[in-house]
């Protein structure tokens, strides 16, 4: 076991190396550069030359690039050429706040989809499953930003049951934050959940059919016992691993919704410093996602290997 | 200022009103929520732009529309403009000039404190314009200010300062009345300038971390104007998605924005707790084309381009009627020396046959850039694009991205949207159209146009100088290449416990200190 | 036969329906049988008579989309359909105890060894004085598994099959119940293995005086242990007798075809053709220090694998042409590395293989036309031997245009002409592998061999995934081949019985070494090797004395 | 079910050429795809009025006769605009997924065939693209290379291959450790007939259900970059730009919002109803074959 967390943290570090290259390859093919971006409409020919200087933006890609790296590898992720702030230091609100809303998501997603699959499963073919199955493929196959506006029209803004926009930076006490991220929080879980419930239906029905459950059964131990001891621990596998995929996705993906209720999250840190080519932030966010991405995929093999003594 | 730890929810509080499940976790210290749960009045304002992390306090660098309402509630000016853009005392209580109009002298009010404690003297009043105009300080307001000499800035006394001035210039009183010339402390370091924020104004500088989404602003006790501000608090956030701004003030999380576009007046009319504001403002909508390129250097290509409009379709459909008709024009009608005339028809046929006089029978194909990083462009070019179409001119539609607009598109284009805040005549003439303005849109390079603007500003009787100012405008609504159709009015809203806002028509200047809530 | 008040179990005219792709089809169809106390009744029959069905029944079981056509199923008097889902969970494991067929796959992989057994414990409120735990050790230590308290710990993968097999008899044996059905309980199991598990079987039987259904499709081992055998065909009960009655005077023809298919290590099958003369041997394979590992190239494929992964360790032999060389061994013996060596598809570590005195290169594609063509391949498993995507025609066609220069009209009749002589309907031409049996595909496989005009055909365990009918048949269309077209065959197989009477030459293989290797006649009647002996011995011989029944409760 | 061989040649296996029987939703899904490509194709012939025109009507009229899903803020038809966005969505998606689903299958099937050092070093490359966010990584790349319509296809047809490669390869892995590649191998097949006459016959089933699940992600990923902006250039009347366009005014008037949100919303499940019972249909005629041997 522990040889694989090794070898696996070593291919973390290779791909969190050739990922930086690949994004900063990436925003150097973008025009025009950060001191235009910043002074944009009131940009002259003296000022930029000033802010280019001050950003050091003269020296060439590759030196700016090993540069980073260097400082990188002692800790200090650079400063924000738009902030002027270090980067750890602006970004780490973000990321915390990110943090916040993907861990409500995570605590609603995960009993959510596993109890909906189970059902579905347990009754496949009988209108419960015929029901569910519905509701999920009508969210699967919604954008997360139509979800999003639905959810605000109707219950922000008729009903008024809930705050439109996740401006968590107005929360004095913790239920009222609850209150302000509901809705991006309800909007994820909907778009996640959907495919994590086929998952889990899926390879539950593949379990409940398996020779070791009609084992358990003709030794007549009783339905519940046959289920959550015999079936579904080694139902979970595929479900962990999509729930990983989901995992990552949120992180990176919630731009979408991070635009619609307005929340400070990484997501939309990231479309802002593409927009003013603020360079460190582009590589500082994208280590933390994909760093992100590599740590759930590494805890829902181990999960998976200790569900399954096979693979131990 | 809170600086490292994200979120200050005090631990009592949060147990006290969270499941202990999550206060236990790490999650719940960081916790992005600011401490600022005083029961005094609490007023929550939105800006309309993006506050990216470029914003700034110190007033040398204001460029972003956020910046200014930090500043205008932080920091105060000499002199500031009233509706009609005529010059009114602030922290200069009276002002005179030579009679030649190159010396001015103002009296400054007595009694002021800086937010630190220190006593408001004529000493900060000369280092503040030093300082704008020096030329390290790169401040982007410096060539408006060209006419001041720096060197000749000198306190009389302790409440008298005098300007000498390079040129002869009327209307100084009105010209440091823009968005760069609020006084500022003398002795506090460079480094602080863009988040101290140390100023005479009605708000002192609570937690502003530029790219974090909240800025927080309290009460100045001891300001010099009695009785004011009348709330404790000020929050403001900026929400460049429309939608959201307008669900936000629907919904109450926010209780006053303002650079409202036109999409949601209707449904925010309907809401009884939502008072939508909007006043008259000189902002100019345009279309400019270089009047050196063709087919746009043919004067008769220009006046056609000009006569295919429908200005009145332009108002109903672009500003669904809050706004006032343009007529290539961007001195607005009720402006000081505005220009009187009558304004031109839409006629299709004579802008045919100026076309098929410059040589043009079957028409021009020309591209028209435009973008969204202003309210109203696309729709304003997508208008243009059928209505030029009925008279042969075959417009291209280019949208480019708004982050970069006024960078990559504006000014190196040919025919491009363009805006301009609301300013006073001389300004709203100089500054676009002059031939030495560095921000001449329209390449438009007239010698008799320049004539008359510097001669109007150097002419002390004003009937002679609102005739010179005229006939600028004349030629250049004639001659010019700039197409100006509309002059939205601002427009805002606010929920209607408050009380005591206005939109001030300069679109960069913003009042809350008389405004109350509750 | 002892007799009771009632038989234990009373099957009366039981018919079940399976609903397959097209509708309902009966797979069980009107079968009456009892089972009195203490008795063990075999129930003998090919794969898809209905045997499973049947013994399912017997557990309240449908499974799939099965209903009840008919009949009654009683035990202990008390109609088992008609039971409330409790008392039917009741019934299981209490009363009436189940072994399975696949006992890799039937035990929870998540799950301990020991666990999986004391839950039978717990969940029939078994009295257990002297503690679940050491309950379990005792039931563990009763099938025989080596130092059971360790075992308790394991996991199943973590125990060989027999090891597994036995769990699942503690499970089934746990609660005491009066009936135990077994379905193919030694199916997957080795040869050697397979002896063990019958005689733990038979003196589980004679201890507890338990009653058995011994569901199974062969015969031999079931004659071991069961005093009567009912025989199923196509869903319907043919005979019930006493096995030794069954095997001497069998009532039905089916039944008698069936016995007779068996291959006996003790007499040759009725059919056989007459053994070739022995003439000059003239070797057409030999094979000299060949080994071959089974450890990967190392990384980049340059460094070579280390020896002592070896499967095969430096084995010489040679096959004679027109004759029949088996390799024989169990799973692990290397049998099938030396075949996959021989055919080209891996490298051999070292030796030398020669083919009409010719050195054969290592790998096929490196071989030369002619040498592809003289030697062929047969595989084990019908499933994956045949393209599924394929027609059987386009299967044939390609070795013949391969190796032919046969035009498109001749390959049709070469078609044809093979299909006949692997006794198939030349109208199979147009089927896909999936609408064909076991057996029908294996000889589409040896056609597709023959397409090629071989002097040599390595059959590797092609029968072992088949009905003992089948193989019969098989086994006598190579024997045909052989003498029509003087073919050579290297036969690798774990059945010494098929091998006794069909291979001239017999090498016996253990971990990757040859222990016997010979003439097949003076080898197997005085075998040199304790291991020979024991593979001898392993084999069931028909009509051996019954386990005598328990003295009744 | 099965003939004792005695009687060799009187079974009656069942020969009749069975026709691809999807399920009913199967069927259903079908006509929707159908009823797509056939808008797509004829949309701009029936269309009542050009994506462009504007002032077809007062800006936000709700739905009517004339305008049957209202009109947006400069008074377009929305209807028309739906049914004339078809086009554009339909070519971006499947041209992004079928070029993804080429490229991804023969990597996939030449690293699941050599299962050598390349196939470990190849496998790495593609964790390491599919470890970068998908979104980000589009949005990065298509605002350096430009936004028009190819290149944004180019961009989803890039980061979708490595994920289509993973499920090719395994596929592949599943083929050939079979005996009938053995047999092929035995006879000195090359490795290209190998590949295109045993394996990819054998795969393509799984590699149609992946086009049609991938399909409807690249529906719903491209619709999300037009959201943000930078999807297809405007005028395109691409549905997640006209969503996005049409949100400032979702108080006034839902329709411009909604129409081009359910036309996605239909293909996608379409696309999944049709996606399930094709793979359903595969995974039985792979245990048809699997049955019928016992």
């Amino acid at each position: 076991m522990s040889k694989l967390v090794l070898t696996r943290l070593g291919m973390a570090l290779l791909s969190l190396l050739a990922v930086s290259a690949i994004i900063f390859w990436c925003v150097e093919l973008l025009p025009g550069d950060a001191a235009e971006r910043i002074l944009g409409r009131n940009a002259t020919p003296e000022s930029l030359a000033l802010l280019r200087e001050k950003l050091n933006l003269n020296l060439s890609a590759g030196e700016r690039y090993f540069d980073w790296l260097r400082s990188l590898l002692s800790g200090d992720f650079g400063v924000s050429l738009v902030a002027d702030r270090p980067v750890l230091d602006y970004i780490s609100g973000r990321i915390a706040n990110t943090a916040l809303l993907s861990g409500f998501a995570l605590l609603l997603y995960i009993p959510i989809s596993i109890a909906l699959g189970i059902i579905t499963a347990i009754y496949r073919g009988k209108f419960a499953d015929h029901a569910i199955s519905v509701i999920v493929l009508i969210f699967m196959c919604l954008p997360e930003f139509v979800i999003g506006i639905l959810l605000i029209s109707i219950f922000a803004i008729k009903l008024a049951w809930l705050p439109p926009l996740a401006l968590i930076g107005q929360a004095n006490s913790f239920g009222e934050l609850l209150r302000l991220i509901a809705l991006p929080t309800i909007t994820i879980v909907a778009a996640m959940s959907a495919y994590a419930v086929r998952m889990m239906r899926e390879s539950l029905i593949e379990v409940l059919e398996s020779s070791y459950v009609l084992m358990a059964r003709l030794k007549g131990l009783p339905t519940w016992r046959v289920l959550l001891f015999h079936a579904l621990p080694n139902a979970l596998g595929p479900a962990i691993n999509i729930t990983a995929l989901n995992v990552a996705w949120m992180i990176g993906g919630v731009v979408v919704v991070e635009s619609v209720f307005e929340f400070p999250g990484i997501g939309r840190l990231m479309v802002d410093s593409i927009s003013h080519k603020d360079v460190p932030v582009i590589l500082a966010i994208s280590m933390v996602m994909t760093g992100a991405y590599i740590a759930t995929n590494l805890i829902a093999d181990v999960l998976v290997i200790l569900l399954n003594p096979k693979l131990r | 200022m809170y600086g490292k730890d994200i979120l200050r929810l005090s631990r009592r509080k949060l147990l006290a009103s969270a499941g202990a499940a999550l206060a236990a976790g790490p999650l719940a210290t960081t916790l992005h929520v600011p401490k600022s749960w005083a029961q005094p009045k609490v007023l929550r304002i939105a800006a309309g732009e993006a506050d990216g992390a470029s914003g700034t306090m110190d007033p040398a660098q204001s460029t972003a529309d956020p910046d200014a309402a930090r500043i205008s509630l932080v920091f105060e000016r000499l002199v500031v403009l009233d509706d009609s853009f005529a010059p009114v005392p602030q922290l200069a209580k009276s002002w005179e000039s030579n009679d030649t109009g190159d010396e001015w002298t103002f009296k400054l009010q007595e009694g002021v404190k800086f937010h630190d404690g220190e006593p408001f003297t004529a000493r900060h009043v000369v280092h503040s314009f030093k300082r704008l105009l020096d030329p390290a300080t790169a401040s982007p307001g410096a060539s408006s200010m060209a006419v001041i000499d720096p060197s000749a800035i000198t306190a009389l006394d302790d409440y008298t300062v005098r300007f000498k001035l390079k040129s002869p210039t009327v209307e100084f009183p009105a010209l440091i009345a823009n968005r760069f010339t609020y006084i500022v402390r003398e002795g506090q370091p460079e480094s602080e300038m863009r988040t101290a924020g140390i100023g005479t104004g009605p708000f002192k500088v609570k937690s502003f971390v530029p790219g974090e989404d909240v800025s927080v602003f309290v009460k100045n006790e001891d300001y010099w104007r009695p009785g004011l501000p009348k709330v404790d608090v000020v929050e403001l956030r900026a929400i460049p998605e429309e939608s959201a701004r307008i669900a936000a003030i629907q919904s109450g999380q926010i209780d006053l924005c303002w650079d409202l576009g036109r999409a949601g007046i209707e449904e925010l009319k309907k809401n009884r707790d939502v008072k939508v504001v909007s006043t008259r403002a000189p902002f100019v909508l345009t279309l400019s084309c270089w009047t050196d390129t063709p087919p746009f250097d043919d004067v008769r290509v220009r006046q056609a381009m000009k006569y295919v409009v429908d200005r009145e379709q332009m108002l109903q459909l672009v500003l669904r009627g809050y706004g006032n008709i343009g007529d290539d024009n961007p001195v607005a009608p009720w402006v000081q020396y505005a220009l009187q005339a009558e304004v031109r028809p839409r006629d299709v046929e004579k802008a045919k046959a100026l076309l098929a006089e410059a040589g043009y029978p079957d028409g021009i194909d020309i591209e028209l850039y435009t973008s969204e990083t202003t309210p109203g462009f696309i729709e304003m070019a997508t208008l243009y694009q059928a209505m030029a179409s009925e008279a042969g001119i075959r417009v291209k539609l280019n949208k480019a991205p708004a982050n970069d607009y006024w960078s990559a598109v504006w000014l190196k284009q040919p025919f491009v949207c363009s805006s301009w805040s609301g300013r006073g005549a001389d300004e709203a003439l100089a500054t676009p159209y002059m031939s030495t303005s560095d921000w001449n849109e329209t390449h438009w390079k007239r010698p008799e146009f320049d004539a008359y603007i510097t001669e109007a500003r150097a002419t002390l009787d004003v009937a002679k100088r609102t005739e010179l100012y005229q006939k600028a405008q004349q030629l250049l609504r004639d001659d010019g290449g700039a197409i100006i159709s509309v002059f939205p009015d601002a427009l805002g809203a606010s929920r209607s416990n408050v009380s005591g806002w206005k939109l001030h028509p300069q679109q960069s200047t913003k009042d809350f200190s008389e405004v109350s809530i509750g | 036969m002892t007799t009771s008040a009632r038989p234990l179990v009373e099957l009366k005219n039981l018919s079940v329906d399976y609903h397959g792709d097209r509708g309902w089809s009966r797979a069980v169809d009107d079968v009456s049988l009892e089972i009195a106390n203490g008795e063990a009744l075999g129930l003998a029959g090919e794969s898809g008579s209905g045997k499973t069905t049947v013994a399912y029944a017997l557990m309240g079981e449908r499974r799939g989309a099965s209903r009840i056509g008919g009949g009654q199923v009683l035990f202990k008097g008390r109609e088992i359909f008609g039971l409330s889902p409790s008392e039917l969970t009741a019934l299981r494991g209490r009363s009436i105890g189940f072994v399975p067929q696949n006992p890799m796959a039937s035990l929870t992989p998540s799950m301990k060894v020991g666990g999986q057994v004391a839950e039978m414990l717990r969940f029939h409120q078994v009295a257990v004085p002297q503690g679940m735990s050491s309950r379990v050790v005792e039931l563990l230590d009763a099938v025989g598994i080596p130092n059971p308290a360790a075992a308790a710990q394991r996991y199943p993968h973590e125990l060989s099959g027999g090891q597994q097999q036995r769990v699942a008899i503690a499970m089934a044996l746990a609660c005491r119940p009066d009936l135990v059905i077994l379905d193919e309980p030694t199916t997957g199991l080795d040869v050697t293995t397979q002896k063990l598990i019958l005689e733990l079987l038979a003196q589980l039987k004679r201890e507890t005086g338990v009653s058995m259904l011994y569901v199974s499709h062969d015969l031999a081992s079931l004659s071991q242990i069961c005093e009567r055998v009912a025989v199923m065909q196509k869903g319907r009960l043919l005979e019930v007798a006493d096995s030794r009655t069954l095997f001497e005077k069998p009532q039905h023809d089916y039944t008698r075809r069936l016995i007779a298919s068996i291959p006996r290590i003790d007499a040759p099958p009725a059919d056989r053709l007459e053994p070739l003369p022995v003439n000059a041997r003239t070797p057409l394979l030999e094979v000299d220090g060949l080994s071959v590992s089974y450890a990967r190239s190392g990384f980049f494929g340059f460094r070579a694998p280390p020896p002592g992964s070896d499967t095969v360790k430096s084995v010489s032999f040679n096959v004679g042409r027109g004759e029949t060389f088996a390799l024989i061994g169990e799973s692990g013996s290397g049998k099938s590395s030396i075949a996959r060596a021989v055919a080209g598809l891996t490298a051999p570590r070292a030796g030398t293989i020669r083919f009409n005195g010719e050195p054969l290169p290592a790998l096929a594609r490196h071989r030369s036309l002619a040498l592809r063509q003289k030697i062929q391949i047969i595989f084990q498993n019908p499933d994956s031997s045949l393209n599924p995507r394929k027609t059987v025609r386009s299967i044939l066609a390609r070795p013949l245009r391969m190796f032919g220069k046969l035009d498109s009209a001749e390959r049709e009749a070469r078609v044809i002409e093979l299909l006949k002589a692997v006794r198939l309907d030349p109208a199979y031409a147009d089927r896909r592998p999936h609408q064909l049996s076991g057996g029908e595909r294996q000889r589409v496989a040896i056609a597709r061999a023959l397409a090629a005009d071989p002097e040599l055909i390595i059959c590797d365990e092609i029968l072992s995934a088949l009905d003992v009918s089948v193989q019969a048949s098989i086994i006598r269309l190579l024997e045909t081949l052989q003498r029509e077209r003087g073919l050579t065959y290297l036969f690798i197989s774990h059945d010494l019985a098929v091998v006794r009477w069909f291979a001239r030459e017999i090498g016996v293989l253990r971990q990757g070494a040859f222990c016997e290797l010979g003439d097949t006649e003076t080898t197997l009647s005085a075998p040199s090797s304790p291991y020979t002996i024991q593979l001898l011995d392993a084999v069931p011989r028909i009509g051996a004395a019954p386990v005598p029944p328990a003295s009744s409760p | 079910m099965s003939t004792t061989e005695l009687a060799a040649g009187s079974d009656k296996a069942r020969v009749t050429r069975r026709g691809i029987r999807l399920s009913a939703a199967g069927w259903l899904g079908g006509a929707i795809i159908l009823v797509y490509v056939l808008v797509a194709l004829t949309g701009s012939l029936w269309a009542p009025y050009e994506a462009a025109k504007i002032l077809t009507g007062a800006p936000f009229e709700g739905a009517s006769l004339a305008h049957p899903f209202g009109t947006d803020n400069l008074g377009r038809d929305v209807f028309s605009r739906v049914v004339l966005g078809t086009r554009p969505v339909l070519t971006m998606t499947f041209a992004a997924t079928l070029l993804a689903v080429v490229a991804g299958g023969l990597i996939g099937v030449v690293l699941g065939y050599l299962r050598n050092w390349v196939d470990e070093v190849g496998m790495r490359i593609v964790d390491i693209v599919i470890s970068i966010p998908t979104l980000v990584l589009a949005l990065l790349i298509i605002s350096a290379v430009g936004n028009s319509l190819w290149l944004v296809v180019v961009t989803v047809a890039f980061l979708f291959t490595p994920r289509v490669a993973r499920v090719a390869r395994a596929a592949t892995l599943n083929v050939v450790t079979n005996d009938y590649i053995s047999a092929a191998l035995a006879r000195g097949e090359s490795t290209l007939s190998i590949c295109l006459r045993e394996i990819l016959p054998n795969i393509t089933g799984i590699m149609l259900v992946e086009f049609a699940i991938r399909s409807a992600f690249a529906i719903i990923f491209i619709g999300s970059l037009g959201f943000l902006g930078f999807g297809a250039p405007p005028p395109t009347p691409e549905w997640g730009l006209m969503i996005n366009e049409a949100r400032a005014n979702a108080s006034n008037s839902l329709w411009p919002v909604l129409a081009p949100a359910a036309a996605m919303a239909v293909l996608v499940i379409g696309i999944n109803l049709f996606a399930d019972s094709l793979s359903r249909l595969i995974d039985r005629q792979g245990q048809n074959a699997a049955t019928e041997a016992k």
